[in-house]
């Protein structure tokens, strides 16, 4: 059977499949904005916290994921939420590192200016420190996005649905068609998920 | 920086020397070699049965052989690497489709190890009341499937690709269970779930299209995550519906610990305390037994006259000596 | 210290197994057995892919070939995409089960970074410095060797360091494919529910990834010192 | 020597020519400067010397040889190219980056550490110092020295230099720029110099080539260039203040007047009158027993004082000099500078060159202009 005519019979499966996937990614990546980018801005004002917070992400990077999935098996059972939880804690690492680098990154006289104009910190934060860093935030969400896409297919083992299926089925089933409409799929929402946010990356720097 | 250049070099090489061998070793694939002509007993699992209580441990203990070596793959890969000659024997589920289309046969669990899992239709009490007829529709279904059937069945989806659906109504039709047309729908809505796989939909498009052709509005919702799921969708009432297995329904959603082997004892155990505990009725069970299996390929199994698992056991520790 | 905390960790699996389903699995002689496949893998497809991808990327960043290193450049990108277990998938059912089909995946998945940050390296040498190394009259060769790789090293090494990393992590999944390695306890571990097959797999395979990532960076710093 | 045939350069999807048909000799010795806008062609001009570009029709000869047919690798060892200070290697060290000639040459390895040392002196660097530092440790201006070293590593007889002082401070590059000046006094180099800065051009030249849009425009000496521009561009590029430019062109030493009264600091006032009325200078300069200028009397203070006071008593510290490299130019600010209407001009051992006074100026210019 052709990889076309897969394709065609299937076509309702691949898109409930790939709906799922968008989901989970989607949930993972706007927790992990909320937290990453939290997170980052946190350190910024506990310096202290910086060193720890970073070198803590990164070593969830070296962590393979399939053993996170297993490690949250525990924790969150079968399913979706472990799942999220994964892909949520992977994309930590490279929105707080950027949301660091972008505050850390910005012309301390403009700060000057706008403490010296009478401006309160979290109007500081919220006027000035965020918009100017979130550029360079927006391309850490990119790449997490585009790392967890990928992880996404890996948490279809425990249960998480998404296009993964397609890719363990065709292992069980040896059959490259089925992993060739997973890896395909995945790759073709990755590079689109990448597609999307570079250009609202591009009218932000406008 | 020129040390590094001939260090470099050198790494070059050793990858070349690594590269070559590799490349020829994976254009190869399927090993060529004399049925029987097995030196090495190498065998194929999963990682669940191999550390299972109720898995390859206990089944080795209990035929009282050993394989020289066992490799452990993804649930289903099994089939291929039997088929490709890569191992000697492999586990899998006995009514598979790939067992008959690659050429494999099942070894006969001769000391009854493997617990028993025959599927029946279980229906919730109060729908069973409202139709009673039910009892006789479904009934008829489960007798007429034997494993060779359903290996069949089976095969005709995984392995020719065809629809579940399409291939549920062929054997209805061979059977003379349903008309070329359904009729339209006189009586009520009935539910009818699955589980995922390949086995689940067709046993789920036997049920719906029966019902259709009883005159009953059948509800497709067949393909439902795994048996927790499912079970728990008919408990409390999303689906009316679904085959489930005598051994899952003992082990899973009873809770018993000791597996049971023997198919009729397991049926009465289950339908007798699945009525009792959660008002659920088990029709007719089908023959065939979806249970663990030891397989071979048949070329290598007939030349060793192999048939059972004590065979196997036999021949093995024969060749050790 | 990163062999000290495997060892110790693996020493206190083994002899705290939690289960007989973890014991059976969790045995010294087993253990080695799948570091060694693990450590084989990785070690062996890095290998291979490091002295594939530099070649070629420097091959590529060749002002001749500049219109085939963009194409390349594209073509690495989206295959940066493709998730590892595809990779893995897509060799297997080519190839075929085993360490081979495994070592061939885990090649081609840590082919990509690597030949990226070549490229880019090479790329980011900035082009008064070349023009000044062409300009005095240097060869081509010497051009490369004294100049362009010396600037680009450290923009190779991340790329190797990332590439690593990531096959340490892709390697778990080779156990899919009958390949071992420490995949096999982390899914043993799902599969049945033992959290300490899972641990002891988590634990290995991080350690490893750490380990190498430790070991490259020294290897850097070494390297740095000499050019 | 380079000379250059007929040169044209057109860039491939281009229809204009960056260098159209071009014609000229640089004589040994000699430094020639390309000046002009930017784009205008005169680096793709310099570039084509040393092979980096080739050309599309003509012919270019360095000393006698057409270099279309010698091997570019051994045409550019030859040829020192400097270019601004991003062209250093940044992994090595500034030794490293100024033996790369003499190592791709195959130099024994002491030679080449010998010349390294020699080189950094020459160009006022402590070799002790910077032989090991990396280019990232120095100041701009250092760097521009390590590029001028590092092009003169392997002596060849040929610059090239690619707007070499462009990226360092004004103060900084007129410094280095005096101090090249005298190095070539030395060296003797045949250089092709670009820049776009017509005031360095002037200062830097023997001859200016003033090219605009691949074509030169006037090919001459920077005296010529000033006083005689061949067209409107010309006098554009140069400036309203050409006039005051030439100034520029001169050096204080060669025109400096020596024939004026000079005395010792114990002559008495009498005898130094007598020195003032030959001459109607405004000062007579007191030097030393070496001749070294101390200072000045001024003549109206010399003719108020009577008596047998020595000069030395009505001595006004020396301010207004001028070294005998530095420009007519420079010599008029030092002047307006202080308010005075002399500038002594000594020598580099301090000795007493002679004097220029704001008159004498005038006069110099006038005879030069007509």
């Amino acid at each position: 059977m052709s990889f076309w005519f897969l394709v065609v019979s299937r076509w309702q499966s691949i898109l409930e499949s790939t709906w799922e996937h968008i989901l989970i990614v989607a949930v993972a990546v706007c927790v992990a904005v909320v937290l990453g980018v939290g997170l980052g801005v946190m350190i910024t004002y506990w310096r202290s916290l910086a060193g720890p917070v970073l070198y803590f992400c990164q070593v969830v990077m070296t962590i393979p994921s399939l053993a996170m999935l297993g490690l949250l098996l525990p924790v969150f059972g079968i399913g979706y939420k472990t799942g999220v939880a994964t892909l949520i804690l992977y994309s930590l690492l490279p929105i707080v590192r950027n949301t660091y680098a972008g505050i850390e990154g910005i012309e301390p006289a403009i700060i000057e200016a706008a403490k010296g104009m009478g401006m309160r910190e979290i109007t500081i934060l919220r006027r000035i420190k965020l918009p100017l860093a979130w550029p360079v935030i927006l391309a850490g969400i990119r790449t997490a996005v585009v790392m967890i896409v990928g992880i996404a297919a890996i948490a279809s083992y425990i249960g998480a649905g998404g296009l993964g299926e397609f890719i363990f089925r065709g292992i069980s089933q040896w059959n490259l068609q089925l992993v060739l409409v997973g890896a395909v799929c995945v790759s073709i929402l990755a590079v689109l998920a990448d597609g999307l946010l570079k250009r609202v990356e591009g009218r932000t720097r406008r | 920086m020129r040390r590094l250049i001939s260090k470099y070099g050198i790494i070059w090489l050793i990858s070349l020397l690594f590269l070559l061998p590799l490349l020829s070793g994976c254009s190869g694939g399927q090993a060529q070699r004399a049925p029987g002509a097995i030196d090495k007993w190498v065998f194929a699992t999963d990682h669940e049965f191999s550390v299972r209580p109720d898995g390859l441990p206990e089944l080795l203990k209990l035929y009282g052989f050993e394989f020289d070596e066992v490799r452990i793959m993804d649930l289903g890969v099994t089939y291929g690497a039997l088929r490709d000659g890569q191992v000697a024997a492999a586990m899998g589920f006995a009514t598979d489709g790939r067992i008959a289309a690659f050429d494999l046969v099942n070894l006969e669990d001769d000391k009854n190890f493997f617990p028993v899992y025959n599927p029946a239709p279980v229906v919730r009490k109060e729908i069973l009341d409202r139709y009673p007829e039910l009892e006789e529709i479904l009934g008829r279904i489960g007798p007429l499937l034997d494993t060779e059937t359903m290996i069949n069945l089976n095969a005709q989806v995984d392995v020719e690709n065809k629809d579940p659906k399409e291939v549920a109504r062929q054997w209805l039709l061979e059977q003379g269970l349903i008309k070329e047309e359904a009729p339209a729908p006189t009586k009520g809505k009935i539910v009818v779930g699955s589980k995922e796989f390949t086995e689940q939909l067709i046993l789920g498009a036997i049920t719906i299209q029966v019902l259709a052709d009883a005159g009953f509005e059948a509800v497709d919702s067949t393909g439902l995550a795994g048996s927790e799921v499912v079970r728990k969708a008919l408990t409390s009432g999303e689906i009316d519906v679904y085959w489930e297995y005598t051994g899952t329904a003992w082990l899973v959603h009873l809770g018993h610990d000791e597996p049971l082997t023997d198919s009729e004892e397991c049926y009465n155990r289950v339908k007798e305390e699945d009525l009792a505990r959660y008002n659920l009725v088990w029709l007719t069970y089908a023959p065939f037994d979806n249970t663990y299996t030891i397989m071979m390929r048949k070329a290598d199994a007939e030349a060793l006259g192999i048939k059972t698992i004590s065979d196997l056991a036999r021949v093995i520790n024969e060749g050790r000596k | 210290m990163f062999v000290t905390c495997g060892g110790a960790a693996a020493v206190y699996f083994v002899e705290n197994p939690g289960s007989a389903m973890a014991a059976r699995v969790l045995t010294y002689n087993h253990l080695a057995v799948l570091t060694a496949q693990h450590v084989g893998m990785v070690v062996i497809s890095s290998l291979l892919a490091a002295t594939t991808a530099l070649p070629l990327g420097i091959l590529i960043s060749r002002p001749r070939l500049r219109l085939l290193g963009t194409i390349l450049e594209n073509i690495v990108n989206i295959g940066q995409t493709i998730p590892s277990i595809a990779v893995i998938a897509l060799s297997f059912t080519v190839l075929g089960l085993g360490f081979n089909t495994a070592l061939f995946a885990l090649w081609l998945y840590s082919l990509l970074p690597i030949l990226r940050n070549t490229y880019a390296g090479i790329m980011s040498v900035p082009p008064g410095v070349r023009e000044a190394a062409v300009g005095m009259g240097m060869r081509p060769w010497r051009i490369l060797f004294k100049v362009e790789l010396p600037l680009a090293f450290p923009i190779i090494m991340a790329g190797i360091r990332t590439a690593v990393v990531v096959n340490v992590g892709t390697a778990t999944l080779a156990t899919f494919i009958g390949a071992g390695g420490f995949g096999h306890l982390i899914v043993t571990g799902i599969m049945v529910r033992r959290l300490q097959l899972l641990l002891s797999g988590c634990i290995l395979s991080a350690l490893l990834a750490m380990l190498c990532d430790h070991l490259l960076g020294m290897v850097e710093e070494k390297v740095k010192a000499s050019i | 020597m380079i000379k250059l045939e007929g040169v044209t350069k057109i860039f491939p999807r281009q229809k204009v020519p960056a260098v159209k048909n071009l014609s000229m000799e640089v004589a040994e010795g000699e430094i020639c400067v390309l000046v002009g806008p930017s784009g205008c062609g005169k680096t793709t001009t310099m570039k084509m010397i040393n092979r980096l570009i080739e050309p599309t029709e003509g012919k270019i000869y360095v000393n006698g040889r057409d270099v279309a047919e010698v091997d570019p690798i051994k045409l550019r060892q030859n040829i020192g190219y400097v270019i601004q200070e991003i062209g250093l290697f940044p992994h090595m060290t500034i030794a490293e980056n100024i033996a790369t000639v003499p190592r791709e040459k195959g130099w024994p390895e002491d030679k080449i550490q010998e010349r390294v040392d020699v080189l950094l002196e020459l160009v006022g660097l402590d070799p002790e110092v910077y032989r090991n530092r990396k280019p990232a440790d120095l100041s701009g201006g250092q760097r521009q020295r390590v590029g001028v070293a590092r092009a003169l590593a392997a002596d060849p007889p040929i610059l090239l230099m690619d707007e070499p002082f462009g990226a360092v401070d004004p103060i900084t590059r007129a410094h280095l720029q005096n101090e090249f000046l005298s190095l070539q006094k030395k060296m003797k180099k045949t250089i092709m110099f670009v820049t776009h800065d017509i005031d360095e051009a002037i200062k830097m030249g023997d001859k200016i080539a003033v090219m605009r849009a691949g074509e030169l425009v006037q090919y001459d000496t920077p005296d010529r260039i000033l006083s005689a521009p061949a067209d409107d561009f010309v006098v554009a590029l140069v400036g309203h203040n050409r006039a005051l430019k030439r100034l520029n062109l001169v050096k204080a030493g060669d025109v400096a007047r020596k024939d004026v009264p000079v005395a010792k600091g114990t002559c008495s006032l009498e005898e130094a009158k007598k020195l003032l009325q030959a001459d109607n200078l405004p000062v007579i300069v007191i030097v030393d027993g070496l001749n070294r200028p101390r200072g000045v009397a001024y003549k109206e203070e010399l003719l108020r004082r009577n008596g047998q006071a020595h000069l030395q008593e009505i001595m006004t510290p020396l301010e207004s000099v001028a070294d005998e490299d530095a420009t007519l130019y420079d010599a008029l600010s030092t002047m307006l500078n202080y308010g005075e209407r002399y500038v002594v001009v000594m020598n580099h051992n301090k000795e007493f060159q002679g004097i220029i006074t704001f008159g004498y100026l005038l006069e110099l210019m006038k005879e030069n202009g007509s």
